[in-house]
C-alpha cells in the first residue's frame, strides 16, 4: 500500500491541533474539495515540531512537507508559534546543502476559521510538489549526523 | 499490544466516497491489529457498545476509532474505551471524515488514504503508554470582561450563583450599546428600563466587583487560576470620594466637548458623567477636551467640588485578581462607514448613523427626544433609512449580515411616526431578515400600521441639494431608479468586533475569525465556549446578535463557569512534558523558552537538572522542539510517536 | 529635474475641440518645469468607440503603437490630459499584463513593446509629482474670489482599483490644485457624475439631462466657473451650453474652462497660453465678479488687520504697565 | 409579458459573458445599486440590474438586442460602487462585442456614430472630428445634428477642418486589417503560441479563472 500510483505524491503534513487542524476540519465541514496526497500528523503546537519530523519525512520518501500553524500572535500557547517560525527557517536554509529542493517544504498559518485559505494551501502546495515531482527515495537512509545537527538548533 | 480497529461509515458521510470495509479489511494486517471491523455510527450508543464489548471479548489493549476529527469526539470515545477498562490515552483516532471524504469524491484514493491515515494511526498507538491526570485546587472567582448586556447577564447568573465576579469595563460606565438605545424591538419596550435596574443589580450585588475605565492589561495562567491584570484609566476624578453630585460637569467651562455616550449628537463637558443613569455615577476628565490639559489655565472643577475628589495628577492604576474563569462580552462596535463616499463619508450633516438617531430619539439625550436634524435643528419630514451600509458588502470587506439591522430600521420607522406623526420614512432594503419570535410581524406592522415606505434596492448616492439630501436608488421590484427628496438620511451601519479585539482574544489565548469575532469552541455544540478552557464568550463578541440572544448567551456562559467552579478540585491534562533525567543536562534552554514558566531547575546528585511544575504544563511541547539531548518529552506527543507516524507513511 | 521628464501624448481632440487644453498643458508644464516630449506620430489611443463596439485587442492594439512610438524617442511614461484617452492607454497596459492578450495586441501590432510603461493624466503629475507648494510659488495672479465648481467627471479616477490615483468617490486633487491658486473651491457633490460622454451627437436628450443637472448645481452654489480636466465634459458642459438651456428651459451663462487655463492665468503666461477666447461661454464676467470679491476680501482683511493690531497694542500696553508695577523677579 | 422556461437557460452564452468580462456572474445578488447609480439608465429599455438577471437566466438574444448595451456611456459608476466588487461596466462591454460580432443593429444612431469613429480612426490613424460628424450626418440623414455649434467653433479654429493624417496610417490601417482577418483570435493566438512551444503563456492562461 503507498499512495496512488501515477496520481499521488507523497505531501505529510505537521498542523497544530488549535489553528490548523481546525482549519482543516473548517474546509472539511464546508465540503472544500481538495487533492488526496496530503496525510496530516496532528501535533499540539507549531512550536512542537522537531526538525527531526521534517527532515527525516524528506530524507524517507516524502515528496513534500507542508507545516502549518497559528497566525503569529494568535498561537494558543501564547508563542509557541513564533519559536517555529525560527526553526522552520533554518531548515529552509539548510534543505538544499542536503540536496532537497527546498520547495519541498513549506510553512504557512491557518487559522481555524480558515477554511478557504486552507483548501487554497493544499492545492498550491500539492500543485507545486507535482510540479517538482518525485522525490529520490532514500529507503534505507542512515542517520546522518546533520540531522542531530539541525535538531540541537 | 493487541489492537482493535473500528472503521466508521457515519452514515453515509464516511462511506459514501469511503469503501470502510476494505480499509478495515486492509487494518487488519497491520501490526499488533487483532480486531477490525467497520461501524455503521461509531459515535452511537450501539457503536460505543460494540467497542466495549469487542475490548472485553478480544482482550484488547489499544483501540483506533477512524471517524470524525478528534476535535468532535475524542472525549467521547476515551471515556467509551475507559468504561471497558482501558487506559484512555490507550486511543487513538484517525480522522477519515473532514480531512479526507468530505473534501473529495474520488474512492479509490479516499480509501486508499483512509487505509494509510489508519496505519498512522496504529503505529502511533503501539507507542502509547498509560497516562493519569493529577488534580489541583480551583480559584472560585469568575471576570467578566465587558459590561454590556451580554456580560451584565453572565455576571448577575454567576454571582447569583455564589460566585465572586470582577467586571471590568473599558467605558466609564457600564450599559454597553443597549444603554444608547431608545427603545427595543419588537415590544418597542423602553431600552433603559429594561437594562437600568440590572445596571443597579450589579453595582450593589455583594458578590460582584466592579471596574468600570479599565482594561484587562495581561492574563497568564490557565483554567482554575488565572492571573489578570487590570489596568484602572486615570479619570482624574478619586472615585472613592466623588458623589456624582455633577457640579463639576455644569461649572466646566468646555462645553463644547465631543460628547462620547451620545455618538457626537450633542455637546458636553469635558468633565463628564457619561448619562444619568451611569453606573458607576461618577464624574472624569476627558483630558483631550479638558482647558486645563490643553491650555495649563482653568482648575474650575476641583476648586468646585465639594469632596475635593478631582485630582489632575492621578495616575493608572494595576490591580492584579485570581480568577477560575473569564467570561469574554466585549461586544461590538460599528463599523466606520465614512469608506462610503458616495454617502458623504461624513460631510454631510443630517446624514447620521443608527446609534445616533437612536439618540435623537431618546428623551435622555440630546435633544430630549425631540427628533431635530443636527444641520439646522429642523423637525425632519421626510426621513430616509438606508440598510445594509457595512453588511453584506464585499467591497468593503464585510461579506456579513449584521443581524440585527433590518428588526432596528423597522423600529426606528415606527417611532419616527410616534414622534413626528407628519413624517414619512422611506427604508431601502435588500432582503428583510426577521427571524426571531414576532419580529417578521413587527415588519409587517412598520409597513402596514405606519406607512413607512420600503423599497427594495440599495442607494448609490446621497448628495445635497438645497437644503435638503437626494437619495438615489434603485425600487429593483419596479425595475428602475427613483429619487427621493430627504430631510435626514439614516445609515443602518453594520457592527463589526469590537475595537481591539483581536488584541484581547491574543491575551486571553482564544482565536479569532478574519473579522476580529472571537472563535467558539464548536459552531452548533460549544457555542460559548472557546477552545481555551475556562474562557467562556458571551454576546456580539462571538458574532453579531440582538439583545435577546446577547442575554441567553450570558446566562449560557455564567451556567458554563458555575459548572466549572462547581468543583474544589480540577483535574489536569496528563498530556503534559516529562523530563528524562537521566539524558538532562540542565542547560536550561527548555526553561527559557516555555511560555507558562512551567519549568524549573533543580538538582540531582549534584548535577543540574530540570523538573516539570505538572499543573502548569500547557502540553504545547515547544521544550520538546528545543531540548538539545531529547530529554525533555511530551506525553501523548513524543518524538517517537510522531516519528512512528512519519515513518507509516513514508517507509511502506 | 530629470524625474520631470515625461512623454506626451495630446489626443484627437488636442488638435480640434480641446485646442485651448492642449496648450495651456503645454505652457503650464513648462512653466512649472515638467519637460514633454511629444510621442512621435501618434494615432488615436483606440478610445471609447473602439473599445466599445470592437474588442478589446484591438483597441489596445492601437494603444500599444503610441508606447512603441514613445519607446523610439526612449520613452516610457506618458501623460495625457484627455480622461478617456488615459483610460484606454491605462487599461491597455493592465490587460497586457496578461501573456494571451499581450500575445493578441501584438499579432495585430506586429511591434512587441520592450519596456515597461506607466501612464498618469497631467493633473495628476501636477498634483503628484509637482505639488501643490510648488505650484502656489508660480502663481502671479491668484484667484482670489473666484468662486470654482472643481469637476473631474467619471472617467479620470476609474477604476479605481488600477488607476490609484486620488478617491474615486470623492476625488480631491483638483480641489488641492485650485485652492492652491487662490480660488474659493466650492463643495461639488456632483463632482464625478457623468456629464453624457460621447453622447452628445447620438442621443440628443442625454447631454441637456445630465450636464443640465451639473449647471444646476453649479448656478445654486453661485459658481463664478465649473472647473473641468476632460475635453468631453467641457464639451458639453460650455458648447452644449445653449443647447442644454433650450431644452431645459434654463438661462445658465457659467464659463467652463480646463483647469490648466486657470493655471495658466494665475501663473501669468499671457493669452496664448490661457485660450480663454476660445471658450464658448466668456469667462469675462466670471473675471469681473472675482475682482469685486477679491477688492471686499482685501478690505475685510485690512480692517480685520487693524482691529487685531489695535487690540494687540492695547494688550502691549496694559502687559508693560502691569510689568512695569510688578515687583523685580516676579517673571517666569 | 411571455412566461420564461428558466429550464432554457443559454448555460454556453452565460459562460462566453463570463469569459470575456472576466466576472463571476454568479455573485450578483440583484441589490439594484448598479442601477441606482447610473446616469443613463432613463435612456434603457431595461436597467443595468435586469439585464445582469438576464444575464444570469441566460437570455442570450433578449440581452444581445438590448438598447441599454448601446446606450451604457461607460462611467463605471456602477463598477465602483458594487458591493460584490463586479466589474458590471465590463459585462456590459462583453455583451456589446458579443452583439457586435453576432451582426445585431444595436441603437442605430450609437452604432453609426461608433462606426464613424472607428472607420476615421482606421483612414487617417486619428479620429478626425468634422470629418467623423459629417460620415454620420450623411449615415443617419440627421443633417442638422450640432449646426448650431458650427458657429461657436468654427471663429475659434476649434474644427479642424482637414484630418490630420499621420505617416504610420498606413502601419494604423494594417492593425486593422489583421484585426479584420482575425488575427488577435483567441483561439488562433493560442495555438500559434502552443505551435512556437510557448507554453508557459498558454499555461498561465489556462490557470486563469475568476477573479
Amino acid at each position: 500500500m503507498s499512495v496512488l500510483k501515477g496520481q499521488e505524491l507523497r505531501i505529510i503534513g505537521f498542523l497544530c491541533n488549535w489553528c490548523s487542524y481546525g482549519g482543516a476540519d473548517t474546509a472539511g465541514i464546508g465540503r472544500f474539495v481538495q487533492p488526496t496526497d496530503l496525510r496530516v500528523v496532528r501535533v499540539p503546537c507549531s512550536g512542537r515540531i522537531n526538525p527531526l519530523f521534517i527532515m527525516k519525512a524528506l530524507l524517507y520518501g516524502a515528496d513534500g512537507v507542508l507545516v502549518s500553524g497559528c497566525h503569529p500572535r494568535d498561537c494558543h500557547y501564547a508563542e509557541g508559534n513564533f519559536y517555529a517560525r525560527r526553526r522552520l527557517e533554518v531548515i529552509k536554509a539548510l534543505l538544499p546543502a542536503l540536496g532537497i529542493d527546498p520547495r519541498r517544504f513549506e510553512y504557512t498559518w491557518v487559522s481555524a476559521s480558515e477554511g478557504r485559505r486552507w483548501q487554497h494551501v493544499v492545492e498550491s502546495f500539492t500543485m507545486q510538489i507535482h510540479d517538482l515531482g518525485p522525490a529520490r527515495r532514500l529507503p534505507d537512509a542512515p542517520e546522518l549526523d546533520v540531522l542531530k545537527m539541525v535538531a540541537a538548533e | 499490544m493487541r489492537i482493535g480497529v473500528f472503521i466508521c461509515h457515519c452514515g453515509s458521510n464516511i462511506a459514501g466516497t469511503v469503501d470502510c470495509a476494505s480499509v478495515a479489511e486492509q487494518a487488519a494486517a497491520f501490526p499488533d491489529v487483532v480486531f477490525s471491523t467497520d461501524t455503521l455510527y461509531a459515535c452511537s450508543e450501539p457503536g460505543q457498545d460494540a467497542i466495549i464489548e469487542a475490548i472485553k471479548e478480544h482482550r484488547l489493549t489499544g483501540v483506533v476509532v477512524a471517524s470524525c476529527t478528534p476535535r468532535m469526539h475524542e472525549p467521547t470515545f476515551r471515556r467509551a474505551v475507559e468504561r471497558a477498562g482501558l487506559n484512555r490515552y490507550l486511543f487513538e483516532m484517525a480522522n477519515i471524515r473532514e480531512h479526507v471524504s468530505w473534501i473529495g469524491k474520488d474512492m479509490q484514493a479516499n480509501t486508499n488514504k483512509s487505509a494509510e491515515l489508519v496505519r498512522m494511526a496504529v503505529a502511533k498507538l503501539r507507542l502509547n503508554t498509560e497516562l493519569k491526570p493529577k488534580f489541583f485546587p480551583v480559584t472560585k472567582r469568575v471576570l467578566v470582561i465587558g459590561g454590556g448586556v451580554a456580560g451584565i447577564q453572565a455576571a448577575l447568573d454567576a454571582a447569583d450563583a455564589g460566585l465572586e465576579v470582577v467586571m471590568v469595563e473599558r467605558e466609564p460606565s457600564i450599559g454597553g450599546k443597549m444603554a444608547k438605545l431608545d427603545k427595543t424591538f419588537p415590544t418597542v419596550d423602553c431600552s433603559s428600563c429594561i437594562l437600568g435596574p440590572r445596571m443597579v443589580d450589579v453595582a450593589q450585588h455583594p458578590n460582584i466587583t466592579l471596574h468600570a475605565a479599565s482594561e484587562v492589561e495581561a492574563v497568564s495562567g490557565y483554567v482554575g487560576n488565572f492571573e489578570v491584570t487590570i489596568r484602572k484609566k486615570s479619570t482624574c476624578v478619586d472615585w472613592s470620594k466623588c458623589t456624582g453630585c455633577g457640579l463639576c460637569t455644569e461649572k466646566c467651562p468646555a462645553k463644547k466637548s465631543y460628547d462620547r455616550f451620545n455618538e457626537g449628537m450633542g455637546h458636553t463637558s469635558a468633565i463628564v458623567i457619561p448619562f444619568p443613569q451611569a453606573i458607576p455615577k461618577k464624574a472624569g476628565i476627558e483630558k483631550e477636551h479638558c482647558r486645563l490639559f490643553r491650555t495649563g489655565k482653568c482648575g474650575v472643577c476641583a476648586k468646585i467640588c465639594p469632596t475635593g475628589a478631582v485630582d489632575y495628577a492621578m495616575r493608572d492604576q494595576i490591580v492584579s485578581v485570581k480568577v477560575g474563569g473569564i467570561v469574554a462580552a466585549t461586544g461590538y462596535d460599528l463599523m466606520d462607514w465614512t469608506v462610503y463616499e458616495e454617502y458623504g463619508g461624513g460631510r454631510y450633516p443630517d446624514v447620521i448613523t443608527s446609534l445616533q438617531y437612536e439618540r435623537l430619539l431618546s428623551a435622555s439625550g440630546p435633544t430630549g427626544g425631540h427628533v431635530k436634524r443636527p444641520s439646522d435643528g429642523r423637525e425632519p419630514q421626510s426621513v430616509v433609512f438606508i440598510q445594509c451600509v457595512g453588511s453584506r458588502d464585499c467591497s468593503v470587506d464585510r461579506p456579513y449580515c449584521s443581524g440585527f439591522c433590518c428588526m432596528y430600521t423597522a423600529k426606528q420607522a415606527i417611532l419616527t411616526k410616534d414622534h413626528l406623526p407628519d413624517s414619512q420614512s422611506y427604508v431601502f432594503y435588500m432582503d428583510i431578515r426577521s427571524p426571531g419570535k414576532g419580529y417578521d410581524e413587527f415588519t409587517r406592522r412598520v409597513q402596514e400600521e405606519y406607512r413607512a415606505r420600503y423599497i427594495r434596492g440599495r442607494v448609490s448616492l446621497v448628495y445635497p441639494k438645497g437644503d435638503k439630501l437626494m437619495v438615489r436608488g434603485a425600487d429593483t421590484l419596479m425595475g428602475t431608479q427613483v429619487e427621493v427628496e430627504a430631510d435626514l438620511v439614516v445609515l443602518a451601519v453594520g457592527g463589526e468586533a469590537a475595537r481591539g479585539a483581536p488584541h484581547l482574544a491574543e491575551k486571553l489565548r482564544i482565536s479569532y475569525d478574519a473579522y476580529g469575532f472571537f472563535m467558539e469552541g464548536h459552531p452548533k455544540l460549544k457555542p460559548v465556549e472557546t477552545n481555551t478552557a475556562g474562557v467562556f464568550l458571551a454576546g456580539s463578541c462571538q458574532g453579531l446578535k440582538d439583545i435577546p440572544s446577547s442575554v441567553a448567551q450570558g446566562s449560557a456562559a455564567a451556567a458554563k463557569v458555575i459548572g466549572l467552579l462547581s468543583r474544589d478540585m480540577l483535574e489536569s491534562d496528563p498530556q503534559i512534558a516529562q523530563v528524562n533525567a537521566g539524558r538532562c543536562i540542565g542547560c536550561g534552554k527548555c526553561i527559557s523558552v516555555c511560555p507558562f514558566k512551567a519549568i524549573q531547575e533543580t538538582e540531582a546528585r549534584g548535577l543540574p537538572k530540570v523538573e516539570v511544575i505538572e499543573t502548569v504544563c500547557q502540553g504545547c511541547g515547544v521544550c520538546n522542539a528545543t531540548c538539545p539531548q531529547g530529554a525533555i518529552q511530551l506525553s501523548h506527543f513524543t518524538d517517537n510517536q510522531i516519528l512512528a507516524e512519519v515513518e507509516a507513511l513514508c517507509r511502506f | 529635474m530629470s524625474s520631470q521628464h515625461f512623454g506626451y501624448f495630446p489626443g484627437c481632440s488636442g488638435l480640434g475641440t480641446s485646442l485651448e487644453y492642449e496648450r495651456s498643458t503645454r505652457a503650464v508644464c513648462g512653466a512649472l518645469g515638467v519637460a514633454l516630449t511629444e510621442v512621435p506620430d501618434w494615432n488615436c489611443c483606440g478610445s471609447s468607440p473602439v473599445a466599445h463596439t470592437a474588442d478589446h485587442a484591438l483597441s489596445s492594439a492601437l494603444a500599444s503603437r503610441i508606447f512603441a512610438q514613445a519607446e523610439s524617442v526612449g520613452i516610457a511614461d506618458i501623460i495625457t490630459p484627455c480622461p478617456s484617452c488615459l483610460k484606454n492607454l491605462h487599461n491597455a497596459l493592465r490587460r497586457m499584463e496578461d501573456p494571451l492578450f499581450r500575445a493578441r495586441v501584438e499579432a495585430l501590432t506586429q511591434r512587441p513593446l520592450r519596456r515597461a510603461h506607466t501612464t498618469k493624466s497631467v493633473l495628476q503629475v501636477l498634483v503628484e509629482d509637482v505639488g501643490c507648494s510648488r505650484i502656489r510659488d508660480a502663481v502671479r495672479r491668484p484667484l482670489k474670489g473666484l468662486r470654482v465648481a472643481p469637476y473631474y467627471g467619471c472617467l479620470l479616477t476609474r477604476p479605481g482599483d488600477s488607476m490609484k490615483f486620488d478617491n474615486p468617490e470623492n476625488p480631491v486633487s483638483l480641489d488641492r490644485l485650485l485652492e492652491s491658486l487662490g480660488a474659493e473651491v466650492l463643495p461639488f457633490p456632483l463632482k464625478v457624475e457623468c456629464c453624457g460622454a460621447a453622447f452628445g451627437v447620438p442621443a440628443r436628450d442625454v447631454v441637456p439631462r445630465l450636464s443640465g443637472k451639473l449647471l444646476d448645481l453649479a448656478a445654486e452654489l453661485d459658481a463664478d466657473a465649473v472647473v473641468v480636466a476632460c475635453p468631453l465634459c467641457q464639451m458639453n458642459l460650455d458648447l452644449r451650453q445653449d443647447q442644454i438651456n433650450a431644452a431645459n428651459g434654463t438661462r445658465h451663462s457659467i464659463p467652463v474652462p480646463y483647469f490648466t487655463q486657470l493655471m495658466a492665468y494665475a501663473f501669468g503666461l499671457g493669452d496664448e497660453a490661457e485660450g480663454f477666447a476660445k471658450l464658448a461661454v466668456s469667462m469675462a464676467p466670471a473675471f469681473a465678479r472675482m475682482e469685486g470679491r477679491a477688492a471686499a476680501i482685501e478690505r475685510q482683511e485690512r480692517e480685520a488687520a487693524a482691529r487685531e493690531a489695535k487690540k494687540a497694542g492695547s494688550a502691549a500696553e496694559k502687559k508693560s504697565a502691569k510689568a512695569a508695577s510688578a515687583p523685580a523677579g516676579g517673571g517666569l | 409579458m411571455e412566461t420564461i422556461g428558466l429550464h432554457e437557460a443559454d448555460e454556453d452564452f452565460i459562460r462566453e459573458v463570463e469569459e470575456r468580462s472576466g466576472q463571476a456572474l454568479s455573485r450578483c445578488y440583484q441589490c439594484g445599486n448598479c442601477t441606482a447609480g447610473c446616469p443613463m439608465s432613463f435612456t434603457y429599455d431595461y436597467p443595468v440590474s435586469r439585464l445582469m438577471r438576464f444575464i444570469q437566466a441566460g437570455r442570450k438574444d433578449l440581452v444581445l438586442s438590448a438598447r441599454t448595451i448601446w446606450m451604457c456611456a461607460s462611467c463605471e459608476t456602477c463598477s465602483e460602487r458594487c458591493p460584490n466588487k463586479i466589474d458590471v461596466a465590463g459585462v456590459v462591454e462583453a455583451c456589446r462585442h458579443m452583439a457586435c460580432r453576432a451582426g445585431k443593429d444595436g441603437v442605430y444612431a450609437v452604432k453609426t456614430f461608433w462606426d464613424a469613429f472607428v472607420l476615421s480612426v482606421n483612414q487617417h490613424g486619428r479620429a478626425h472630428e468634422a470629418g467623423l460628424l459629417a460620415m454620420y450626418m450623411f449615415r443617419t440623414g440627421r443633417f442638422w445634428t450640432d449646426v448650431d455649434l458650427a458657429p461657436k467653433m468654427l471663429p475659434k479654429g476649434k474644427i479642424a477642418i482637414l484630418p490630420h493624417r499621420i505617416q504610420g496610417r498606413r502601419e494604423v490601417a494594417e492593425i486593422f486589417r489583421r484585426f479584420r482577418e482575425g488575427a488577435a483570435d483567441e483561439e488562433a493566438v493560442r495555438s500559434r503560441l502552443a505551435a512556437e512551444r510557448r507554453d508557459d503563456v498558454v499555461a498561465a492562461y489556462s490557470g486563469e479563472g475568476c477573479p
